[in-house]
């Protein structure tokens, strides 16, 4: 499997010889597949690539990949993954983690690594349950979700992950459905592009134990109007014909108006605004639409630059002992 | 003391947080080396961070023992004290020897402070401290009349009292102070107040010259160290352990990713690594104990060298990651600063008690090296050991050491690169293979699989804390094939075993009986068997703790009696009888506090007794 | 100390017997002498309230208070405070944590107590620093922070903790200064009259290793032109003269207003807008003012009702083993 | 098997996650049950969720043994092996007994699932399993011809398959099936799928009936259990630890909450009792194994009983904060179900390896009980005395467990609950105090401290980790008062080692020669020891692990050889030298697979020739 020489990856080309595991019909596989095909289409060198995960049935990510990859422990991935960034800035380093592993035991290190801004991305598979534990719900499960834990609904009020990544101080914040190719690939290609942290939801079902929970906003029946897909510069426009747009009310709650009659009213998406950012993350998706893209991306400076700036790269100098002796001493003859 | 050869003085400092008892105990620590003196300092911290002035829970006190050639603990009670207000005279007059000698400032001695300290009459009146030579000095007067026409206010002249004291002392034990002066020169940037600490130290050491006769001072002789020639500096454990590691780096030329979180006694070696650059090691303060190791574990699998360091509470946490480690056989060097437990227990006093949470606390089978520091300048040479066994055998390393070691200070002499003790780093050459099995090909004399590091071409693997295959690394639930990787795991350590140093006695008398020990205790108990005449004991020190050193058993089959002193419930005690089916004498103390030598003697000479 | 019989307890009769042991000048001080006028403001039964700590200068709190108080381990407060809400409801329940205690190594259950909206009250003293280890640099210090483990600066962005607290999903979020007793009085009732978890940021001085942080926007100097004191439904006011008044750009961004002239403009608060109290939060305070007192509150259902009622509070009405028996069952004579 | 009285068949079932092989084991064990038969059963689940149909990695099986008196494990290899697909069949054909009996679906049978196997060939047609019985049975077509008026989708009727296969083995062992008609017709919802299975299920019985001479389908007698009179049930071993711990309620009506975070094997546990309400439990589903110790400590500090439970890696997250509950003495009790390690290991397999992490893996002198298993039914008992250690001496308490014991059924008499053995549970009657004291005021035969509950008026205290003043519960660091509070945390399990019940010999014939066991091991050594005839050994099975039983080092000490066998590298065996400073013989298996009878045998009858 000599690809060094090389000049062109196929998307085959990353996948490791291990045979994938999911349960069929897994969202798991698709987005091993968006994700092969962004890494050839990007041309990451496979060597200068790590994959790290945590435990679930998303953390068995890395093995499909045939480039580096640590299947670490549960929830401290985004932690192991800044020990091998600061290590060796080159690497292009992912996060593959679930809503289980990033957000219940591993919200902490979660938090921490996006408020550093160390550049890694952070894909987090949200099925909303913990799949490989056989089906307990998880911190995003929703209201009254039942369970082997939980027979008769939970009472846990979920957390929103990307609202938690906003609250974390994340400078870039995406969010798409597994199925979804060309969605998912250019969030994938995006983050990748991003300087510093970048989280990114990625819905993804368990056919097995949460089978459908995004139907409403994924499935084929859905239809246009449950997608807001953002594009930075542009009106917040959905439904089939685009005829919807995003709105703002004076009290700065989100409206529906008709973006036939009403184009000037419509919100023009802006990356950088975090009060925008927030509405379309609490964007009640009943009425609404859920937003995918881009959501919200502001460059700011990465740890590990300024850790390798300021500290010099591991360099070193001079001789300890010199140190020493240049102290306060004193000799025996 | 048996000679003048021996001839050292204990010398004890207490007062206020606020009243510079550290700072002077460190500077006077400056001038017995210079005076080529031994010496050995243990600083007693007060838990709180700065309690109110004059009340006991605030008081802060350094200790150190100079002079003689055998000297290895800061002593038992103290020949002298200084005391720098009521409530450091309660809290330390217990450490004090009969008939001791006792300078108190005697301005402090106010109806206010004696009832802060719980005096209900003045002790320096009521005859209560009648058994100790008492010399009371009108320190606080002293420096207001020696600094009465500088610009300071108040209570920036009150703080250099501790210089006036430094003088005193200095002048007691014939100490030249001219260093004393050129340092705090260098020391205060502002003119006005290292002139002011000038002129007290010189005001303290007149004192002495004055007020000899009339005070009954007393001079104090003791005799100079034995040391062989070289250069030498006061190390101070934790620092010793920080150079220890960056010496690793030189020996080895792996960088190294030193991850922590603040804890009490570690926090001192992440201070120390952290204001050196240039020296390969870099510092990374992570948000907890978890992430600590776990972004160390990160650093390693990148291809330099992850360590973590903390203490009891932090190495909890952190033993899940340990297994990871162990399981995906990267290297790893865990330092833990034992302290008092259980749980947060007493953070700023000293115990050996975290040593089954080091060789057994993990789930699963899941050996890992366990080696223990014995001084200050030996957290120097463990680490580089600690850091070399890590990477030649693709393993975590837990490297014990305390809060006694971490902030006591001895001479050392600085070594040169050559002499430190390496081992053989081994690389595998490996053969042609997929470039996941290439990663787990293992070198035949440790056992050690390919350290391979991503940014490598055509070598790309997968690895994580699953059970994996023996060959291919890849995930492997078949029965025997964990057998043979847990057989694997111990057979590492065998090797390792092989590679350890033959065990020595620390003293061989050709008694029946052994003092065996580990870690801090080191010190102690050489200097009771070197200074107590006629102590029927050899002694084994152990600084490789798990494996044991291949010749271990057989070294103490030939001892009747195997007494096992140790700073907690008899850890080892029990250890050695699992590993050997054969009896010890554990002796235990759980106070917080080091052994004291008349501690060791005593139960010495009571092994006779013991059947 | 038998108070039982007392019809009214002052606060003084709220202390315990224990010495106080922070450094002469810490906040510390004047955070537990506001909670003994609150508690005895509110006549709380001492032996119904229960102060749970973690690990910091902040955490030695409940060893001064006559109540039950429970110091527990580090950063794990909000979680043993859970177990002691949930085994008994009737209890009043504060935690107390310190930005390392609640932000470094707590982060998660800090965000998982306030996601399931336990009816706890959560107050984080932040000094930006460490104490107790000594003054290290924490997750709230500032970029470039000097300490003994930076000594040349720390390189990690911090996280904002009341931003934290939104991006949870808490339902009460506010901040007070240590010595304003007044603001802080009221914030503390304020949360103890929420149903649900609170999230009190209280700027807190650390005398010895971080003298003054807050200097600009709480010291005599700063003066009232550099607070914004937020009471809900009233004008967004602020200067000596209340001749300031903050409102809101087009693009969604504050800007300051002659509140004399352009009153119209100035934005009225209301506490349950979220979109206003995450712009309250990112207010640049070079720029603007800080905003003081509940910034938002919103109630929404509390986790330990929903287990209380769902569950019914422990209570046993039946026999396992007559559950057992009236299981798949054979006998044998 | 010796006698008639003891004739077993061991029989398992081996097929796709999606064939329902679980559901047909656990059925089939109903009709042992019903008919009295004595039984043991083991599932042997995949390590994937649900790997894709017919790949060697998502094979599912489940082994049981049925018949005989002594039976008290699932038996080594089968007598009978039901394999669905040609995956089933290679992967289990290792667990069949030489000349076993083999059925086969032999419709699945296709170049595409036989080249998913592994197989180049097919092997019921290739001649490579002469060694077997075979018996090739066209279910597929089958069930497809008993449902082929059934509105029933193909994959519908497909899925009835194991309920064929539960009919033609019911048939074999001559076992009636009505009451399997009945379970069917509550479980289905769906009329039409009952229909359907009741249908699949007759036919395969009919199948039996008809082609029993053509096909050679032997019909299989097993004897009947020696039970005691009274009502049994088949007790899986998580639903008795979620039964017991519901007892414990009963018993000592303090209400429990149980707080744990999911995780293999132990999840079954939070389940089950998440399924019963009104017995006094709660559950409560934390974010991570450190807030589920955390909150049950919360819970038992406000005056009920906090549980907590996992396996290996979370158990190690948990251990800084059991040393919170020791330090505090507050009641807990920590379930371990262990499972492969180290690290993630073997999640799916089961292991005896956390033993050292239970006995020593805490910060500090932590002295923690621990008790453990021997069998499904055990947890039960073992749930009920750890409730009532952790209560009476206000302390945490470890209780071992593993996923063989987890996933086990036994046949259980279901005691009334006068028969449970019970602790005495002492209150304090507290004598007039400070109300910051009087939770520190000891009982003086259990030497714990009163349980205070907030909402007590006049009894406020507070507590934590810190060390406290052995009076006042105060803070302290007085060196003399933490020796006092170290022993007595040591005393504390010396007062329990006097309440324990007299250890006992599982078997005295008077041997020199003893096995020496603990835990899910209990089963297999005692079938062994009942089956094989002229074994020579005693046999002793630990309960009580910490501290051990006080007759204990004399009960072993007239042992010649005591060997010790267990599923980790010899954790027992060091502990017991520890001990005892006596030497064990240590047998280690470490597969992530049960000892089986054979093992245990051929090193009993090994012993003779050992020195
Ligand atoms: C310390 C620890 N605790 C618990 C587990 C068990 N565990 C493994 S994965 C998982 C949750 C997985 O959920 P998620 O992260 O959502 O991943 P998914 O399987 O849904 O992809 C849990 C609880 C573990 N392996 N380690
Ligand atoms: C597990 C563990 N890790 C680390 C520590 C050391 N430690 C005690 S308090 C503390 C930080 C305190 O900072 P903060 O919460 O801000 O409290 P403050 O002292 O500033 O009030 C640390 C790191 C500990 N006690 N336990
Ligand atoms: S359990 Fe769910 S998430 Fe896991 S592999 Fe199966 S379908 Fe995918
Ligand atoms: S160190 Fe700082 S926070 Fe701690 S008590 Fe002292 S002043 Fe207060
Ligand atoms: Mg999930
Ligand atoms: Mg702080």
């Amino acid at each position: 499997m000599n690809n060094q020489d090389k000049t062109n990856l196929s998307p085959k080309d990353y996948a490791s010889s291990q045979e994938v595991r999911w349960c069929p019909g897994c969202g798991d596989y698709a987005i091993l597949k968006t994700m092969t095909q962004t890494l050839s289409k990007l041309q990451l060198k496979k060597e200068d690539t790590v994959f790290v995960s945590g435990i679930g049935c998303a953390a068995r990510f890395p093995y499909y990949l045939d480039t580096y990859g640590f299947h670490t422990i549960h929830g401290r991935a985004p932690a192991v993954a800044t020990g091998v960034k600061l290590a060796n800035p080159n690497l292009s380093v992912w996060v593959i983690t679930g809503d289980g592993d990033g957000l219940s035991i591993g919200g902490n290190h979660l938090m921490h690594a996006l408020r550093r801004n160390i550049d890694i991305n952070i894909l987090l598979f949200n099925n909303e349950i913990y799949g490989l534990t056989k089906g307990q719900f998880s911190p995003t499960s929703r209201l009254n979700t039942r369970s082997p834990s939980s027979p008769e609904g939970s009472l846990d009020s979920p957390v929103p992950p990307c609202k938690f990544a906003l609250g974390s101080g994340a400078s870039f914040i995406a969010r798409a459905i597994d199925k979804d190719k060309k969605g998912l690939g250019m969030v994938l290609e995006r983050s990748y592009e991003h300087k510093g942290a970048t989280f990114t939801e990625i819905l993804q079902n368990c056919i097995v134990y949460n089978d459908g929970v995004f139907n409403d906003h994924t499935g084929k029946e859905a239809g246009l109007d449950k997608q807001l897909h953002l594009v930075h510069g542009q009106p917040m426009l959905f439904g089939e014909d685009k005829q919807f747009g995003l709105a703002l009310d004076l009290d700065l709650s989100p409206i529906i108006v008709d973006a036939k009659k009403e184009l000037s009213k419509v919100l023009i998406h802006d990356e950088t605004n975090e009060m925008l950012a927030l509405m379309l993350m609490n964007l009640n998706t009943n009425q609404f639409p859920m937003a995918f893209g881009v959501i919200y991306a502001k460059p700011k400076n990465t740890f590990e630059n300024d850790f390798h700036q300021k500290q010099n790269r591991f360099k070193r100098d001079k001789s300890v002992l010199d140190i020493l002796k240049n102290g306060t001493t004193w000799k025996v003859d | 003391m048996s000679s003048d050869q021996e001839k050292s003085v204990i010398i004890r400092f207490a007062g206020d947080s606020g009243d510079g008892v550290q700072l002077l105990g460190s500077q006077f620590l400056k001038t017995s080396a210079e005076s080529k003196e031994n010496f050995l300092t243990f600083p007693d911290f007060p838990a709180e961070i700065r309690a109110p002035a004059g009340t006991t829970f605030g008081v802060s006190a350094y200790q150190l023992q100079v002079g003689g050639i055998h000297i290895a603990s800061p002593g038992d009670k103290a020949d002298v004290l200084v005391a720098f207000n009521p409530a450091a005279l309660i809290t330390n007059l217990q450490y004090v020897k009969e008939s001791g000698l006792i300078l108190v400032n005697e301005d402090t001695f106010t109806e206010r402070n004696l009832s802060k300290a719980g005096y209900d009459k003045n002790p320096l009146v009521d005859g209560s401290l009648g058994l100790f030579q008492m010399i009371r000095l009108p320190i606080s007067s002293q420096v207001g009349e020696a600094l009465k026409d500088s610009d300071l206010s108040k209570s920036e002249i009150e703080r250099t009292k501790n210089f006036w004291a430094l003088g005193l002392i200095s002048w007691m034990f014939d100490r030249n102070i001219d260093s004393l002066t050129e340092w705090i020169n260098n020391k205060f940037k502002n003119n006005n107040i290292s002139n002011a600490n000038i002129k007290t130290l010189e005001a303290g050491y007149s004192y002495g010259d004055i007020h000899e006769i009339e005070q009954k001072i007393p001079k104090l002789y003791t005799s100079k160290g034995a040391f062989d020639a070289g250069t030498y500096t006061a190390i101070k454990g934790s620092d010793a352990m920080a150079y220890g590691l960056a010496a690793a780096v030189e020996i080895t030329n792996i960088p190294i990713l030193f991850c922590s979180y603040p804890i009490t006694p570690a926090s001192p070696v992440l201070h120390s690594l952290a204001k050196h650059k240039d020296l390969g090691v870099e510092t990374f303060q992570a948000e907890d104990e978890i992430a600590a190791i776990c972004s160390a574990i990160g650093a390693s699998y990148a291809g330099i060298l992850g360590v973590t360091s903390s203490s009891g509470p932090g190495i909890a946490l952190k033993t899940e990651a340990m297994g990871l480690a162990l399981s995906a056989e990267l290297p790893l060097v865990i330092i833990n600063s034992q302290r008092g437990g259980p749980s947060t227990g007493l953070p700023t006093k000293t115990e050996q008690s975290d040593l089954n949470q080091a060789i057994y606390g993990r789930n699963g089978d899941a050996p890992i090296p366990v080696i223990a520091s014995s001084s200050p300048s030996d957290n120097f040479y463990t680490a580089i050991e600690a850091v070399q066994i890590a990477i030649k055998y693709m393993t975590p390393v837990l490297l014990l050491t305390d809060g006694y070691i971490a902030n006591a200070s001895e001479p050392w002499m600085i070594p040169s690169i050559n002499d430190i003790p390496k081992l053989d780093l081994v690389t595998n050459t490996s053969t042609e293979h997929t470039s996941q099995a290439k990663a787990f090909e293992r070198n035949s004399e440790t056992l050690a699989r390919t350290w391979i590091k991503p940014g490598t071409p055509n070598e790309m693997y997968r690895t994580g804390g699953l059970e994996k295959d023996v060959l291919t690394g890849n995930i492997s639930y078949d029965p025997a094939n964990h057998q043979a990787m847990t057989d694997l795991r111990f057979k590492k350590i065998a090797c390792l075993q092989q590679d350890l140093p033959e065990q020595k006695l620390s003293r061989n008398n050709g008694s029946k009986n052994l003092i065996l020990s580990w870690g801090s205790t080191y010190g102690v108990i050489q200097e009771t068997l070197n200074t107590c005449e006629n102590l029927n004991a050899d002694h084994l020190h152990l600084r490789h703790i798990y494996p044991l050193p291949a010749n271990f058993t057989e070294l103490v089959q030939c001892y009747e009696k195997i007494l096992v002193p140790e700073l907690n419930q008899g850890q080892l005690a029990k250890y050695i009888q699992a590993e050997t089916s054969r009896e010890v004498i554990s002796f235990s103390k759980v106070t917080g506090q080091p052994f004291t030598v008349d501690e060791i003697k005593e139960r010495i000479v009571g092994l006779e007794g013991t059947k």
